[in-house]
C-alpha cells in the first residue's frame, strides 16, 4: 500500500521526463512531482467564499479512496488472499467514489470551470467504467472470480504465449482504456491549464496548498493502481504465490519493470497523438467496448 | 298485518298518497305528506321482506311476492325515501330559483307517487298482462314528469321518451300475447293463463318456437323500456330533462323494473327452448351496451347525459351478468341491480347540487367543487369511483361476480370487452369528474351553504354504498342467493 | 405474533380515526394520525422479525371474518410475506416521524379538511400494504391493492395546487385500474379453477394448468404488477405521480409501494404458478431480465435529462426496479435449471431483495431530503436552487449519504447489492454458453453503465441543488428542517450505512424468503458462508475460487485512511487559510457563472441524442439589426419517447374517435324508432327462426 | 257457424288488414291515414264479434265492442281533433321517400311469414294467417312511424300497429283475458291523451311539430 503511494507520483515523473525526451526536451527531474508535493503541504489555501464545509473534507475522502484502492492490488503475491479485503468490483468502485466526490467538489465552488470539469469527467466515466468492466469479466470468466490475487493466480506465471484470443483483444480493450482511465491524452490533458480543454485539471481549479497535495497525490495513485490493476490483470509474471524474501524482491522488481513498461507505453502515446475533442472521445471509448465486447463473447461461445 | 294485506296495501299506499297531495297546496305540507308516504311505503316493504323470508313467497290476485320481486321492490321502497327527503331540501331551491312553479307543485308530487305506485305493481305482478299495463303507466306518468319543467327540451324528450318506450312496450305486449298463446293451450284460457307462476309450472311442455318469438319480442320491447343498446337512444335524454329527483327514480329503479319483466320473460324462454338460446340474446345485448355507452361517456360535455349514458352502460353489464348466467351470474346481476341503482341515485342527487350551484349541466363549467361545497363534492367523487367500479364501493363486488360469472365458463371474448370498456369508461369518468372537483372553481359558483336535507338523502345513500363494498350481510345474500333461484327454477 | 397483527391493524385504524380530530385541530389530527400510523409501522417490523427469525418453513396464519359470502379471507405471513412487510414497515416508520412536520412546514395554512383526509389516506395506504404483504387469501389481496392505489391517489391529488396533480392522479388511477384489470383476470382464472379463493387453493389449481394457460396468467401477472412497479414503457405514469404526492408519500411510493408489486410477481412466479418439481418456463426469466435491463438504462437516462428534484428522483425508482428485476429474472432462468444445487439462483434472489430493502432505504431517505428541500423554499426546480448546503447542512449530509448510496459506491448499501448482482450475472455467464451467455454479460455491462450514469446524475443532483450560490430568493432564505424531519431521515441514513457496513448481519433476514421460495439454501448460508463479516459468492460453491469481499474491513480502512489523510491534509507549516472570491478569469462571480443542471447534462445530452431526440428551440429577439442581439431566449426538453410516441398517440387517437361517434349522432325522433324497429328486425331474424 | 269459415273470415279479415295497412303506408294526406286506421280497427272488432259467435265466448262480444267504440271511434277523433286543432298542412312528409318504404315494407311482410313459416307444429294452435299478419302490421306500424315527419302520423302509426296486437290476441287467443283488456285499452287511451297534449303544447310553446325537435342529442 505504502509502497504504491510513494512510488505512484515517480511513475508520473517518469512519464513526463519521457515525454520530454522524446519532444527532445531535457525536462525536469522525475523526482519534481514530489518536490511540487512537499511544496504544495507547505502553502497556506486560499478557499472559495461560497464553498460550503464540504469544500475542505473533499480531498481528504478522495485521497482515502484512492489509497483505499491500493489495498486491493495484488502487487507482490498472488492467490487468494489470507483475509479477504475486496475483488476487483470493490476496486473499480472505490476508484468510483474518488471520481464522484472530486466531482462533487468540483462543483462546491460554484464556478463555471469546476462544473465544466466534472460535468465531463462524470461523461467520460459512465463510458470508462462498463468496458473497464468488461475486461475484468473477460478474465473473471476464465477463472470463475473476481478477486484479483486468485485471477492472477489461475493465469499464473506462463503468460504471453498461453494468452488466447480473448486475452488479446482484452488487454486491446485496456490499452485503450489505459489512457482514459489515467486522464491523459488523447481522453485529457494532464499538462494544460487551458480552462476550455481540461477535465481532470478543472476540478482541481479551486482546490489548493495540502488540500491540492491530496488531490494530486491521488490522480498520481489512481495512476499506479490503475495499471497495477492491468498488470495483475494481463501480467501476474513474478507475484509469488509462496512467501519469502526473495520471492518478495522477486515479485518488487517485476512489478516495477511492468509498471515502467507501462508507463512508457502512456508516454508513446501522449507525444504522438492530439487530445482528442470531447464529444469524439466516446467514439474513441467505442472501440475499447467493441475489443472488450468481443473478448467476452469469444470467452463464452 | 298478513303477507296478503301488505299486498294489496303496497301499491294503494302511493296511489292515496299522490291523491291526498292534489288536495293540498302549501309546500311544506306537501313535502311532509311526500316523506311520510315514502316512509310508509319503506317499513311496508321491509314487513313484506321480513313475511317473505319467513314464510316464503305470498300471492294474491295478479299480484305475488316473491324474493325475485322483493330485491327490486327493497330498492324502489330505498330509492323512493331518500328521493322524498332530497326533494324537501332540492325543492327550496328550485322554487326560490324558479325552476319549479310553487303552484304546480302538487301535480309533481302527485305524479310522483303515482309513478311509483305503478313501479309497485310492476314489481309485484305475477299476471304478465298486469306486468304490462303498469310498465305502459309508468312510462304514462314518467314522461309527464320528464317534460314537467315544459320548455322545449323538456317537451321534446318527454315525446322522444313517450313515443320510443310505448312502441318497445307495444312489442313487449306483442311477447306477452304470444307466450299467453303458447300457455292456454295447456293452462287454459283466462287471466290465469297470464300468470308467470301458473306459466313456469308448464313452462316446459311450452311451444319452443312461438315462445322464441315472443321471447325476442319482450326481450326487444322491454329492452327498449330498459335502455338497453340500441334501443337507448331515447334515455339520455329523458334522464337528462327530468327534473333530478325524477332522474333519479328513472335511472336508480325504473330501468331496473323494466329489466325484472326481462327476468321474467327470459326465465320462461330457458324453460321453454334452453337456457342457451336467452343466455346468447342478453350476452348480445349487454355487450353492445357497453361498448355502445362507452365513446358517449369519454366525449360528453353534458353531466346529467353522462350519468345516462352510464345507465345504459351499467344495464348492459347487468344484461351481460344475466347472459353468463348460473348461480354467480345470476347473483351478481341482482347484486349490480341494487349497488348500481343505489349508486346512481347518489350520483343524481350530488351531480343536481353542484348543477343548482353553478346553474349550468356544461361539465367545462362547472370546477373545483370541493372549494365550494366540500360535502357534496366527497360525495360526488366517492360516488363516482363506485361507478367507475374502485373497491371499497358496492359496484366493485358486483362487477367482481359478474367477472367470475364470465371467467369460469371461459367467455373471453366478452370478458375481454367488458375489462377494456370498463377501463376506458373509469379514464373518462375519473377525468370528468377530477375536473369538476379539483382545481379552482369557475365564478358562477354559488357559495351559500349546503342544505341538510339533500346531505342526509345522499349521506342515507353513501353509507348503503360503503357498506354494501365493504361486506353483504348474510339476510341480504340469503335474499339473493333465493331470487336466483327463483330465476334459474 | 397474532397479537403483533392485531395490534399493526389496530394502530393503522386508530390512525385512521384520528381524521375525526381534524374538525377540532388538523394539527391534532395529524400529530395522532401519524404517531398511530409510527405504531403500527413499529408492530409491523415486530411482526416481520418475529417470522423472519422464527423456524424455518413457519407461516403465521389468521382467519379473518368472512364478509363476503363467495371467499373465505384469512392472512398467511411466510418469508417472502414477512420480509416485504419489514420493507414497507421500516420506510413506514421514517415517513411518519417525518409526515406530520412536513404537511405543517410545506403548507402551515392548509385547511383541516385536507389534513383529515390526508390522515385518513396515509394509513389506510400503509394498512394497505401492510395487509397486502400479509394476504393469504386472493380477495384480500385485490381488495388491499385496491385500497393502496386508492388512498396513494388521494395523498397524490390531495396537494392541488393548479390541478396538475389531478391530471398525474389521473394517469397514475387509470394505468393502475387497467393494470389491475390483467390481475382480476389472473386471479379469477385461478379462483373459478380453484373454486376457492386462498392461495394454497389456487397453488392446487395452477399445477393442473397447461403450459400455454399457466404462460398466459404469468404475463398477464407480469402486466399487471409491471404496471404497478413501472417497468418501461409501463412507467409513464411513475414520474408524474410520485414527485406530486407530499414528500414522505413519494418516499413511501417510490421506496415501498413499487416494492409490493415485485412482491406479487415473486409469489406468482416462484410461488403460486410454477411448475410443481420443474424450472421455470424459460421464456419468464429471459423476459423479466431483460425487461429490468431496459427500464434500468432508459430510467438512469431520462432521470439524467430532468431539473426537477423529484422527478429525477422518481425516475430513478424506475432504474432501481430494473436492476432488481435483473436479480429476479436471472433467479428465474437459473432456478432448477443449474447443477450443484442452485447456490448461482439464490445469490441473484439475494441480491433482488437485498437491492429491494436498499432501494426503500435509500430512495426514500432522498424523497425526504428532497422534501425538506421542497418544504422550505417551495422550489423543486434545481436551477433555481444551489447553495443549501450551508443554509441545511443535515440535509445535505444526508442527502449526499443517499446519493453515494444509491450510485452504488462503497463503502453504502447500494454497491453490496449490485455487486451480489454483478456475481451472479458473472457465475451465470460462466455457466452457460452460446447467445445466452453473452446476453447475461451484456446484461452485466448494462448494469455497470446504468451505475456510473446514476453516479453522473447524483454528481450534478447535489451540486447543482446545494452547492456553488443560490439561484433564487427561495433559496437564499431557506433554514434547516424541523428536528422530526431529520430525524425519520437519520433513521432511513442509518440503514443505508448498516446494510453497507456490514450487510452480513442482514443477510440472516433474507434465509427464510430464499429458502421458502427456492426450496434450496437460504441465503445467509451461501452469501456470508465465512461469517458475517465477509460476503462470498460460491460461484463454484463455495471454495478457493468463491470470490470474497469484506465490506465492513474496508469500511475500517477506510476511516483509518480518512484520519491520516486529515493529517496531511493539514499540512506541514502553519501557513494562513484565506477565503477568496471563486476564479472566474478575473471577472467578478455571480450565481449565473454557476454550472445548471442542463449544462451538467448537455455532454450525456449529446453523445445519447439518438435515444433522447431532444427538443430544443432558440429564439433571438434581435432590436432592428441582426447584428444587434437584445435577448436569446432557450428552451430545451427531453421528451419521454414512450409517453410521446405510444401514450399520447393513444390518447388522441380515443379521443378523437368518441368525439367523431358523438358527433355523428341525430337527435331525430325517426332515427331512434328505426334503430328500435331495426334491432327487432334483426333480432327476429337472427334469433326468432328455431334452428 | 263451424270453424272452418270461421278461419276463413280470419283470414280474409287479416288480408284486408294488411291491405288497409298498406293504404297507411302510401296514404299521401294525414287525415285518409287516420281514417285507415278506423277502418282496421272496425276489422278487428268484425273479427272479435265473428270468434264471439263461433266459440260463444261473452267476453269476446264485450271486447269486440270496446275496440269498436274506443279504437274505431273515440281514437281517431282524438286524432281528428288534434288534427284541427293545429291547422298545419294536412299532407303527410315523408322522411325517406315512400317508394324506398313500400321496399322496406315489403321485406317486413316476407319476413313475417318467413318467421311463422318456421314454426310448423304451432299453426294449428295459431287460426291461419294471424300470426305473420299481425308480426306484419305491428312491424308495419313502426314502419309508418319512422318514415313519417309528423308527430300526427307517428300516433297513427303507433296504433296500427297496436292494431296488429289486438288482431293477434283475438284470432289467436280469443282474446285476452278480460281485465287485461280493459287495461290494456285504457292505458292506450291515456297514452293517446298525454301525446295529444305533448302535440298541443309543443306547437302552442315553440311553434314546431314535435317530432321535428332534435335539439337533444350526443
Amino acid at each position: 500500500m505504502a509502497f504504491l503511494v510513494l512510488l505512484g507520483p515517480l511513475v508520473t515523473g517518469a512519464i513526463q521526463k519521457l515525454k520530454a525526451r522524446l519532444q527532445s526536451r531535457t525536462g525536469a527531474s522525475v523526482l519534481q512531482p514530489y518536490r511540487d508535493l512537499t511544496k504544495l503541504l507547505r502553502k497556506g489555501t486560499v478557499e472559495a467564499d461560497t464553498a460550503s464545509g464540504l469544500f475542505r473534507m473533499i480531498p481528504v475522502l478522495v485521497l482515502a479512496a484512492t489509497v483505499a484502492a491500493t489495498a486491493l492490488v495484488p502487487v507482490v503475491r498472488a492467490g487468494s488472499p489470507t483475509f479477504p479485503l475486496g475483488d476487483a468490483l470493490l476496486l473499480l468502485g472505490l476508484l468510483a467514489l474518488a471520481r464522484f466526490l472530486m466531482a462533487v467538489g468540483a462543483l462546491d465552488a460554484g464556478g463555471a470551470f469546476g462544473g465544466m470539469g466534472a460535468s465531463r469527467e462524470m461523461t467520460i466515466a459512465p463510458l470508462v467504467e462498463p468496458v473497464l468492466m468488461m475486461v475484468v469479466f473477460s478474465a473473471a470468466l476464465a477463472a470463475g472470480t473476481t478477486e484479483l490475487g486468485t485471477l492472477a493466480a489461475h493465469r499464473g506465471s506462463s503468460w504471453l504465449f498461453a494468452w488466447d484470443a480473448a486475452d488479446f483483444l482484452g488487454f486491446a480493450a485496456m490499452i485503450v482504456l489505459l489512457p482514459a482511465e489515467t486522464g491523459r491524452i488523447p481522453v485529457d490533458n494532464p499538462d494544460t491549464h487551458l480552462e476550455l480543454t481540461m477535465l481532470h485539471e478543472g476540478m482541481l481549479l479551486e482546490h489548493s496548498g495540502p488540500g491540492l497535495a491530496c488531490m494530486v497525490l491521488a490522480s498520481h495513485t489512481r495512476q499506479i493502481v490503475t495499471l497495477g490493476l492491468v498488470s495483475s490483470l494481463f501480467f501476474p509474471v513474478g507475484l509469488a504465490v509462496g512467501a519469502g524474501a526473495t520471492a518478495l524482491l522477486f515479485g518488487v522488481t517485476a512489478f516495477v519493470v511492468k509498471v515502467a513498461l507501462l508507463a512508457t507505453y502512456l508516454a508513446l502515446v501522449e507525444s504522438s497523438y492530439a487530445k482528442l475533442r470531447l464529444f469524439r472521445v466516446p467514439q474513441y471509448l467505442g472501440v475499447g467496448f467493441v475489443c472488450a465486447l468481443t473478448a467476452l463473447a469469444l470467452r463464452i461461445l | 298485518m298478513t303477507p296478503e294485506t301488505l299486498l294489496w296495501l303496497l301499491p294503494v299506499v302511493p296511489a292515496v298518497t299522490a291523491l291526498a297531495m292534489l288536495a293540498v297546496r302549501d309546500r311544506r305540507i306537501l313535502s311532509a305528506i311526500d316523506v311520510t308516504g315514502s316512509a310508509t311505503l319503506a317499513t311496508l316493504a321491509l314487513l313484506l321482506a321480513r313475511a317473505v323470508a319467513t314464510t316464503g313467497p305470498h300471492a294474491l290476485g295478479v299480484f305475488r311476492a316473491d324474493d325475485l320481486g322483493l330485491v327490486f321492490l327493497l330498492l324502489l321502497a330505498t330509492l323512493t325515501l331518500a328521493v322524498s327527503i332530497y326533494t324537501v331540501g332540492w325543492l327550496r331551491e328550485a322554487v326560490a330559483s324558479g325552476e319549479m312553479q310553487a303552484d304546480s307543485l302538487r301535480y309533481y308530487f302527485a305524479l310522483v307517487h303515482g309513478f311509483v305506485a305503478t313501479m309497485v305493481v310492476t314489481i309485484l305482478a305475477d299476471n304478465l298482462g298486469v306486468l304490462w299495463i303498469a310498465m305502459e303507466g309508468t312510462t304514462i306518468t314518467s314522461a309527464v314528469l320528464v317534460g314537467f319543467h315544459g320548455h322545449r327540451y323538456g317537451l321534446e324528450a318527454a315525446w322522444k321518451y313517450i313515443i320510443v318506450t310505448t312502441i318497445g312496450i307495444s312489442f313487449g305486449l306483442f311477447g306477452t300475447v304470444l307466450i299467453y298463446a303458447a300457455a292456454s293451450t295447456h293452462v287454459g284460457a283466462g287471466a290465469s293463463a297470464m300468470s308467470w307462476a301458473a306459466v313456469m309450472a308448464v313452462a316446459p311442455q311450452l311451444d319452443p318456437g312461438i315462445v322464441q318469438i315472443g321471447f325476442v319480442f319482450a326481450m326487444v320491447g322491454y329492452g327498449t323500456k330498459a335502455g338497453l343498446a340500441p334501443m337507448h337512444l331515447w334515455l339520455p335524454d329523458a334522464h337528462s330533462q327530468a327534473p333530478t329527483p325524477v332522474s333519479a327514480l328513472l335511472s336508480g329503479v325504473l330501468i331496473k323494473c323494466a329489466l325484472l319483466g326481462i327476468i321474467r320473460f327470459q326465465t320462461i324462454a330457458a324453460a321453454a327452448c334452453g337456457v342457451g338460446l336467452p343466455a346468447q340474446v342478453l350476452m348480445v345485448f349487454g355487450l353492445i351496451s357497453i361498448v355502445v355507452a362507452t365513446p358517449f361517456i369519454l366525449a360528453q360535455h353534458d353531466l346529467k347525459r353522462l350519468l345516462g349514458y352510464h345507465s345504459v352502460e351499467h344495464i348492459g353489464i347487468v344484461a351481460l351478468a344475466l347472459g353468463f348466467g348460473g348461480p354467480i351470474g345470476t347473483y351478481g346481476a341482482l347484486l349490480h341491480v341494487i349497488n348500481h341503482g343505489i349508486t346512481k341515485a347518489l350520483v343524481f342527487f350530488a351531480a343536481g347540487t353542484a348543477i343548482a350551484r353553478y346553474g349550468t349541466r356544461d361539465m367545462r363549467v362547472i370546477r373545483g367543487m370541493f372549494a365550494v361545497a366540500p360535502i357534496g363534492a366527497t360525495l360526488l367523487m366517492l360516488a363516482a369511483l363506485s361507478l367507475a367500479g374502485t373497491p371499497p364501493f358496492s359496484i366493485f363486488i358486483s362487477e367482481l361476480t359478474v367477472l367470475r360469472a364470465g371467467i369460469g365458463p371461459g367467455h373471453w371474448l366478452a370478458v375481454a370487452i367488458f375489462l377494456t370498456m370498463v377501463v376506458v369508461i373509469f379514464a373518462g369518468i375519473l377525468h370528468h369528474v377530477g375536473a369538476m372537483t379539483f382545481g379552482r372553481p369557475s365564478t358562477v359558483a354559488s357559495r351559500a351553504p349546503e342544505a341538510w336535507s339533500p346531505l342526509l338523502a345522499m349521506a342515507l345513500l353513501a353509507a348503503i354504498m360503503i357498506l354494501l363494498g365493504l361486506t353483504i350481510p348474510p339476510t341480504f345474500d340469503t335474499l339473493l342467493r333465493r331470487a336466483t333461484e327463483v330465476v334459474l327454477g | 405474533m397474532t397479537v403483533g397483527l392485531g395490534m399493526m391493524a389496530g394502530c393503522y385504524g386508530v390512525g385512521a380515526l384520528g381524521a375525526l380530530l381534524a374538525p377540532l385541530s388538523g394539527r391534532l389530527a395529524l400529530r395522532v394520525g401519524h404517531l398511530a400510523g409510527l405504531g403500527g409501522a413499529v408492530a409491523g417490523i415486530g411482526v416481520a422479525l418475529s417470522v423472519l427469525g422464527g423456524a424455518p418453513g413457519m407461516v403465521l396464519r389468521q382467519p379473518l371474518p368472512d364478509l363476503f359470502p363467495f371467499a373465505r379471507m384469512s392472512l398467511a405471513v411466510d418469508g417472502l410475506s414477512a420480509f416485504f412487510l419489514l420493507v414497507v414497515s421500516l420506510v413506514a416508520v421514517a415517513a411518519t416521524i417525518y409526515g406530520p412536520a412536513y404537511l405543517q412546514a410545506h403548507a402551515p395554512d392548509a385547511g383541516a379538511t385536507r389534513a383529515g383526509v390526508q390522515v385518513v389516506s396515509l394509513n389506510l395506504f400503509l394498512g394497505g400494504m401492510a395487509l397486502l404483504c400479509c394476504a393469504g387469501d386472493a380477495l384480500t389481496f385485490l381488495l388491499a391493492w385496491e385500497g393502496m392505489t386508492l388512498a396513494s391517489y388521494v395523498l397524490v391529488v390531495s396537494e392541488d395546487e393548479d390541478g396538475t396533480n389531478a391530471q398525474a392522479g389521473l394517469l397514475y388511477m387509470v394505468m393502475a385500474h387497467g393494470g389491475t384489470a390483467l390481475l382480476f383476470v389472473a386471479f379469477l382464472t385461478l379462483t373459478e379453477r380453484a373454486g376457492a379463493f386462498d392461495f394454497d387453493a389456487l397453488r392446487a389449481a395452477a399445477a393442473g394448468l397447461d403450459p400455454a394457460g399457466r404462460n398466459t396468467l404469468f404475463f398477464l401477472v407480469l402486466l399487471g404488477f409491471g404496471t404497478k412497479a413501472g417497468v418501461v414503457p409501463l412507467h409513464v405514469w411513475l414520474p408524474r405521480a410520485h414527485p406530486a404526492a407530499p414528500s414522505h408519500v413519494s418516499a413511501l411510493m417510490s421506496g415501498v409501494m413499487l416494492k409490493v408489486a415485485i412482491y406479487g410477481l415473486l409469489r406468482f412466479a416462484f410461488d403460486l404458478l410454477a411448475p410443481v418439481a420443474a424450472p421455470l418456463p424459460v421464456g419468464w426469466g429471459w423476459t423479466v431480465l431483460v425487461a429490468g435491463t431496459v427500464s434500468a438504462v432508459l430510467g438512469v437516462l431520462y432521470a439524467l435529462q430532468q431539473h426537477d428534484l423529484k422527478r429525477l428522483l422518481a425516475f430513478h425508482s424506475v432504474e432501481n426496479i430494473g436492476i432488481i428485476l435483473m436479480g429476479a429474472g436471472l433467479a428465474m432462468i437459473l432456478w432448477r435449471r443449474e447443477a450443484g444445487g442452485g447456490v448461482l439462483a439464490t445469490v441473484a434472489l439475494t441480491a433482488a431483495l437485498l437491492h429491494t430493502v436498499n432501494h426503500a432505504a435509500f430512495k426514500g431517505l432522498l424523497f425526504l431530503a428532497a422534501g425538506s428541500v421542497l418544504c422550505r423554499t417551495h422550489v423543486r426546480n434545481m436551477e433555481e436552487l444551489g447553495g443549501l448546503a450551508r443554509r441545511m447542512p443535515w440535509t445535505a449530509g444526508l442527502f449526499l449519504l443517499g446519493a453515494v448510496a444509491i450510485s452504488a459506491l462503497p463503502p453504502l448499501n447500494g454497491f453490496v447489492s449490485e455487486w451480489l448482482t454483478f456475481q451472479a450475472l458473472l457465475g451465470a455467464a460462466s455457466r452457460s454458453h452460446g447467445p445466452a451467455g453473452l446476453g447475461i454479460v451484456f446484461a452485466a455491462a448494462m448494469l455497470a453503465l446504468t451505475g456510473g450514469l446514476a453516479a453522473a446524475c447524483f454528481v450534478k443532483a447535489f451540486g447543482v441543488t446545494f452547492l456553488g450560490r443560490p439561484r433564487s430568493a427561495h433559496a437564499e432564505h431557506a433554514r434547516e428542517a424541523p428536528v422530526s424531519m431529520i430525524l425519520g431521515m437519520v433513521w432511513l441514513g442509518a440503514l443505508c450505512v448498516f446494510l453497507g457496513v456490514a450487510p452480513g448481519y442482514a443477510m440472516r433476514f433474507l434465509d427464510r424468503p430464499t429458502a421458502s421460495l427456492l426450496h434450496g439454501p437460504g441465503a445467509s448460508a451461501v452469501v456470508t458462508a465465512h461469517g458475517p463479516l465477509v460476503l462470498a459468492t460460491g460461484l463454484t460453491g463455495a471454495g478457493t475460487e468463491a470470490t470474497t469481499i469484506s465490506m465492513t474491513a474496508i469500511s475500517v480502512l477506510l476511516v483509518v485512511l480518512i484520519a491520516l489523510a486529515w493529517l496531511l491534509r493539514r499540512g506541514l507549516g502553519h501557513a494562513p487559510r484565506r477565503c477568496a472570491p471563486t476564479w472566474t478569469c478575473g471577472m467578478s462571480p455571480s450565481a449565473r457563472f454557476d454550472y445548471t443542471a442542463t449544462a451538467f447534462a448537455k455532454p450525456l445530452r449529446m453523445v445519447f441524442a439518438a435515444l433522447y431526440r431532444p427538443r430544443r428551440s432558440v429564439i433571438v429577439e434581435s432590436a432592428g439589426t441582426p447584428y444587434v442581439v437584445r435577448r436569446i431566449r432557450y428552451a430545451g426538453e427531453v421528451v419521454d419517447l414512450a409517453e410521446t410516441q405510444i401514450y399520447r398517440r393513444v390518447e388522441v387517437g380515443v379521443t378523437r374517435l368518441a368525439q367523431s361517434i358523438r358527433r355523428r349522432s341525430s337527435g331525430r325522433i325517426h332515427v331512434y324508432i328505426g334503430f328500435v324497429l331495426g334491432t327487432l328486425f334483426v333480432a327476429l331474424l337472427f334469433f326468432g327462426v328455431r334452428r | 257457424m263451424s270453424p272452418s269459415t270461421t278461419a276463413a273470415i280470419i283470414n280474409d279479415l287479416g288480408a284486408l288488414l294488411l291491405f288497409t295497412m298498406l293504404l297507411i303506408l302510401a296514404a299521401g294526406q294525414v287525415y285518409r291515414a287516420i281514417y285507415a286506421v278506423a277502418a282496421q280497427s272496425l276489422f278487428i272488432a268484425i273479427a272479435g264479434a265473428v270468434l264471439a259467435l263461433a266459440t260463444h265466448n261473452a267476453d269476446l262480444w264485450l271486447i269486440a265492442a270496446i275496440t269498436l267504440v274506443v279504437k274505431a271511434m273515440v281514437l281517431p277523433w282524438v286524432l281528428h281533433r288534434v288534427l284541427q286543432r293545429l291547422n298545419v298542412r294536412r299532407e303527410v312528409e315523408p322522411v325517406v321517400p315512400i317508394a324506398v318504404t313500400l321496399v322496406l315494407a315489403v321485406a317486413v311482410v316476407v319476413m313475417a311469414f318467413h318467421l311463422s313459416g318456421s314454426l310448423g307444429a304451432v299453426q294449428q294452435a295459431i287460426t291461419g294467417n294471424a300470426l305473420p299478419v299481425g308480426i306484419a302490421i305491428t312491424l308495419l306500424g313502426v314502419l309508418v312511424m319512422a318514415t313519417r315527419k309528423k308527430a300526427l302520423t307517428q300516433m297513427v302509426g303507433l296504433f296500427a300497429s297496436e292494431n296488429g296486437i289486438f288482431f293477434v290476441a283475438i284470432a289467436a287467443t280469443q282474446g285476452m283475458p278480460l281485465i287485461i283488456e280493459i287495461g290494456v285499452i285504457l292505458d292506450v287511451i291515456l297514452a293517446a291523451l298525454v301525446m295529444a297534449i305533448l302535440v298541443l303544447r309543443v306547437r302552442s310553446t315553440v311553434a314546431a311539430d314535435v317530432a321535428d325537435l332534435s335539439r337533444l342529442r350526443g
